[in-house]
């Protein structure tokens, strides 16, 4: 029998992917010009872009400040976004005060659209605490590291969301929406299925926003599916779409019109951000090793920040003085981020058996005060000894 | 003074918590019309609604998952796993999230969590429905471990796991669900994470908790009548392990027997005698024995009477610790 | 924006689901006409449906002799398949001897196409151990009972058979096939899930075979998918079909030709058995307190095996005395079961400790030889009254 | 004779394991042209093809369950969890499936799987990348588990580890990944399941296992100097337990301090204890210590160095067990 079949259409979708589809939504080309798309439009001024392009640069300038300190042996390790900028503040922008944010470990440009000062950043890539902000008042969630984890928790904190009825009111300070970050590799785990299969029974309103930079680690994109990943949304049973992650503007009205549908109750959607990891995993990370140089030229052209800085010189909107400013801006930040950094002061080893429980154990009191007894018999000089284990 | 089982304790639990505070949410697989395979949660759906009581999709660690991110918007959610076996799909979810939120958070992200777990053998069931996974949770910082073991506790403790703000394992022993007891409302229940003694002794103290505490006291009556004078504490808690009467009564007897259905390779067991003789070195008149299942998986249960710890097999060690 | 900006057609596949609609393939009807499919044909003649029908009634006749003994104590439990004999003879039968297949607890039919003793399947359930078939010589895997952990061994073992070069050569006695038997309940489960990114990403050549009986125990598909579950596979990149669960000749050729498809090397195929449960869960359930009769006089009318017997007598192709030799086949297997069900022996409790390694531990051996010469201490007495714990 | 680290050893062991017998596949995350996060597969794709050393899908339950299958078929997977704490979502599949298949089936289905799990902390590394998971496996009956400490017990029992026909989870201490040690192949392997006397010693005795052992022998020469006497036992083998040796030494010195880096509540140290007081209780001279992490979730890494026993602790615990 003909492989017809089973389901028309497969042929298309199957086989590699170079994400420059009919499929993809954008606003904004990599030369900087305004285009058209029959569903979306970008409904904010050139003020918003201005500060887009502010945002943007500023998200940047954290990240090479960071992988510097990193590189120095201020900080163990580092994530860096570079490349995914975009997908980051165009979705962070979407967002209204209400709505909550569950991120991975990337999402500095998320975390900056949420107000969480980078400082906190540093200081978890540094090994002073786990993440320093507070994640109800910042509506931001802590990172998570476990691959997929926050996606249940998203679908679960919209599903309080629901029972508090703050969802379809028609209010637009009340009604609201989660979006759950991850990457591509993360749409392997079960558990980001089993958050897709709760949200689409459930109608619960949560977005789930895939950066899909190509790789995980070392695997491409190929290792994790045969076809397009915003189709994997299909299956059950709620919209899913391809937006140009390297178009912040693209990004952002797709990202508010998925948040928006959430917040009418209309249920979950799926944005799959095509962009591209410029750098590499991590600090730790050799590239390399696993991927060739001509892919990054290729997205090097896709700059997110470089189509915006021309759309907006091109139109006359900004001169150099304004993209001067931005840049002392981000020289200052980056200034007070080396100096925080430096001066950020290692927790006392004691206080960690305080935060394990809401009531403390008898056993973990007992522990700590036999710990305290032992550390008061050495000479400080100990102290500085540990210093030196994260080098 | 009502007569009532235990399955009907924790029911009648999850009833006044689920009236007390309207943030309670029941959650699990066949919870709901059904009133889950033990009618543990029946009737709770439809006094309570759909929402508060959710029929979940089969997968437990969404179940989990879900729970935290409830947790997050201010809910106490109520866990059910349907039988122990079936805990170790949200392991990670218990592990890596449930237990380390609040730490990881400081605080700023506490885990009002009850995960309710029938466990132990001896129904008769195939494979995975026996399952003894204490020690597992156990040795997890972060989580807190208790186990029932009558009628009485199972309604006064499930209502103190939920009001607890630490994640909580609750275990169920689930071939008692249908033993009886008589429950006094009006007499104020004993703090949640302390040891009971429940019959006193002089010449061994017999430790248990969950389906085991009803074996002890049984081994205990029968030693009686040997004319050997066993004492009994139901643990009651798992972690923390609520020490001091353990330790009172080892000084007295000298002599102690650790009793439970999990492997005896670090089981709770193993946990117990190590603090027993680092406290008490001096007072043991014998090594802290360890009565429980054999280091295998958990046997089909046409021979489950012979892997789990029975009254003589309790006796047994009783007479190997009074042999020292 | 038009919630159409979100993928068009959702609309039809959304909301309750009666599966009848056009998706659904089917090649005889409930009053055993033929019917013709412009895919799928049943390429075998009268003398394989007659089979069939003797697999069908065998297989009941199993199943409620299994209930009889469950309720004479017996059994511990039993999972009836009442409803579901089509789907597993009519895919079992699809299945050549080299294929492997990873059951449910419920795949009697299915054990009893692959010639597995259904006195194996009673001592499972009554407690004897744990599956008393050789896996391996018969290609039917233990009952898995741990919902949808099956589907990803099944996955692994389909990638064992392309590293042993068994697929798509082209020899009929060679290519080799695997068919995972999982439930609409086990969909929601990560594993599944997974298994389904495995299968797609490294083109496996494995069948998921979806038995939809509209219930997990107490709760109805509804809890489980928005969108009819065959649709799942288009969100992984591979081909999802529904075929008729009661309609044996339906789904020997879907199944066979999706089978097929897999020893050529095309890859996992999804089929969803769209069929009903028409008993308890198992015999500990009472499906009184969640669903409602209507269902069940509905489903009475599709009979899997009403239906092939309408057509071979209509056309002549049996006479009553057929049937009746049927029947008494029937009656003559399930004496044989009970008879030796009753004679079973229980296990020696000393042997267990032999099965839990290839190589025994030191600590096993110990245990063992105390656990012998603490037994030996007592009366045989003591054995009968283990016996009494069963009931 | 060469110069080789832990790491390297790991490495040689695979590859020379995959050269003899061809069923032997490597499967993980990231395990193929990157060779790994520890470059601990580094090569072997490039010689062996991407058939037999796999980059999966990222998830690590469908690395171990899709492992089931294939050990099924007749192979014998190495599987490479990229960091201890990511171990849990493959939890279910090693609990419920890896370890009780031989047993449901009645050795029918052996599983010849290999858990190579890089683990514990001291590296700097921020949340999920420091655990010590070892006791979880050692309580699952079905499950072998072993650790090693040396660039040489590397080379061998990862060999050893995979010739065995049951499940073993293979323990690489990550932090001494690049601690060097001469390798000489043609001196013959210890068994894979026994543990090892490291330094002899009069007055009490260490054990420990993993990255442990080096700083058990650090704190043994300190205590040299001190003019204490201290033996140190390497375990090598966690499940099943290679107690003779520590029994004998037991005798000798009358005092024992178990080391890990895992939160000392039912960690190794627990089941050691017990299990050296019922088989020793009158050579005792004082109780078993332990020294092992907080009962805390893993700190951040700024002050993971007073989290990890240390030769100090070690020493500290040596010195209360000679007060007794
Ligand atoms: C459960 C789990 N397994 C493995 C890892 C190790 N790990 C960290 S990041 C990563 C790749 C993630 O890829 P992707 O989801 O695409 O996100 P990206 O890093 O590209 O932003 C892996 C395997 C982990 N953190 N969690
Ligand atoms: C992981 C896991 N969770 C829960 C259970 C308990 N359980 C046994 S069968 C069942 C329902 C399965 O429904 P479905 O997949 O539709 O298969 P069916 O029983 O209808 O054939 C449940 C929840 C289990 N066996 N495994
Ligand atoms: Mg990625
Ligand atoms: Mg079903």
């Amino acid at each position: 029998m003909s492989s017809a079949g089973f389901g028309s259409g497969l042929d298309e979708v199957f086989g590699p992917d170079r994400g420059d589809g009919p499929e993809l939504i954008q606003l904004l080309t990599p030369e900087g010009e305004r285009v058209e798309h029959p569903e979306f439009a970008f409904d904010l001024g050139d003020e918003a872009i201005l500060g887009f392009y502010r945002d943007l640069v500023m998200t940047r300038r954290i990240d090479t400040e960071a992988t510097a300190l990193q590189r120095q042996g201020e900080l163990g390790i580092w994530a860096s976004l570079l490349g995914q900028e975009a997908a980051q503040i165009g979705s962070g922008r979407a967002m209204r005060d209400q709505d909550y944010a569950f991120p991975t470990y990337r999402e500095h440009g998320v975390a900056w659209c949420r107000g969480v000062d980078p400082l906190h950043l540093l200081g978890l890539f540094r090994g002073v605490d786990q993440g320093g902000w507070d994640p109800i008042a910042d509506k931001f969630n802590l990172y998570t590291i476990v691959i997929g984890a926050q996606t249940l928790h998203a679908t679960g904190y919209a599903m309080g969301l629901q029972r508090d009825g703050v969802i379809g009111t028609g209010d637009p300070d009340r009604d609201s929406a989660v979006i759950a970050y991850f990457g591509d590799g993360a749409t392997s785990q079960g558990d980001v299925n089993e958050a897709f299969i709760w949200a689409s029974v459930f109608n619960a309103p949560v977005v789930f926003f895939c950066q899909n930079n190509q790789w995980a680690i070392s695997e491409p994109i190929e290792r994790q599916t045969k076809i397009p990943l915003y189709q994997r949304a299909l299956g059950f049973g709620f919209p899913g779409l391809r937006v140009d992650g390297n178009d912040v503007l693209a990004v952002h009205a797709v990202t508010q019109a998925a948040l928006q549908r959430a917040r009418e109750g209309s249920g979950p959607t799926f944005v799959e951000a095509f962009t591209y990891r410029m750098g590499a995993h991590t600090t730790s990370d050799d590239p390399t090793r696993y991927r060739v140089s001509g892919d990054l030229e290729h997205w090097k052209l896709k700059d997110p920040i470089e189509r915006v800085r021309a759309y907006l010189s091109r139109g006359g909107v900004a001169d150099d003085s304004y993209f001067a400013g931005v840049e002392n801006e981000a020289d200052e930040l980056a200034a007070r981020l080396r100096k925080g950094c430096l001066e950020m002061p290692d927790p006392s080893p004691l206080d960690i058996f305080g935060q394990v429980y809401d009531e403390i154990t008898p056993e973990l009191e007992a522990q700590r005060d036999q710990f305290a007894a032992y550390l008061a018999s050495f000479e400080p000089a100990d102290a500085s000894a540990d210093e030196g284990a994260l080098r | 003074m009502t007569a009532i089982t235990l399955a009907k304790g924790v029911t009648m639990g999850l009833r006044a918590a689920m009236e007390r505070d309207s943030k309670v949410v029941v959650m699990g697989e066949d919870v709901g019309k059904l009133g889950g395979v033990f009618r543990v949660t029946d009737g709770l759906q439809k006094d309570f609604g759909e929402d508060r009581v959710i029929d979940t999709p089969l997968a437990e660690s969404g179940i989990l998952g879900t729970a935290v991110g409830l947790a997050m918007r201010g809910y106490r959610p109520v866990c059910e796993i349907q039988f122990d076996g079936f805990v170790y799909p949200a392991y990670d979810q218990i592990v890596s999230q449930v237990a380390k939120m609040h730490f990881r958070s400081r605080g700023r992200l506490p885990m009002p969590i009850v995960i309710r777990i029938p466990f132990g053998g001896g129904i008769g069931a195939v494979e995975h429905h026996s399952e003894s996974p204490e020690a597992y949770f156990a040795h997890t910082a972060g989580l807190k471990v208790v186990a029932c073991s009558n009628p009485v506790d199972s309604y006064w403790m499930i209502q103190q796991s939920i009001e607890s703000n630490d994640p909580i394992v609750f275990l169920e022993p689930k071939r008692r669900y249908w033993e009886k007891g008589d429950l006094d409302v009006d007499v104020a229940p004993d703090p949640l994470f302390s040891s009971r003694l429940m019959r006193e002794g002089t010449d061994a103290t017999v430790l248990a908790y969950g389906p085991m505490v009803k074996t002890a006291l049984e081994a205990a009556t029968a030693a009686a009548d040997e004319g050997k004078s066993v004492e009994v504490i139901d643990l009651r808690t798992l972690s923390p392990l609520d020490m001091a009467p353990v330790h009172a009564s080892t000084r007295k007897t000298g002599r102690v027997v650790v009793v439970h259905e999990a492997p005896v390779t670090l089981g709770l067991g193993a946990e117990i005698a190590a603090r027993i003789t680092e406290e008490c070195f001096y007072s043991l008149e014998a090594p802290v024995l360890r009565v429980g299942g054999f280091d295998t998986p958990y046997p089909p249960s046409r021979i489950e009477e012979d892997y789990l710890p029975d009254l003589d097999r309790v006796l047994d060690a009783v007479d190997r610790s009074l042999a020292y």
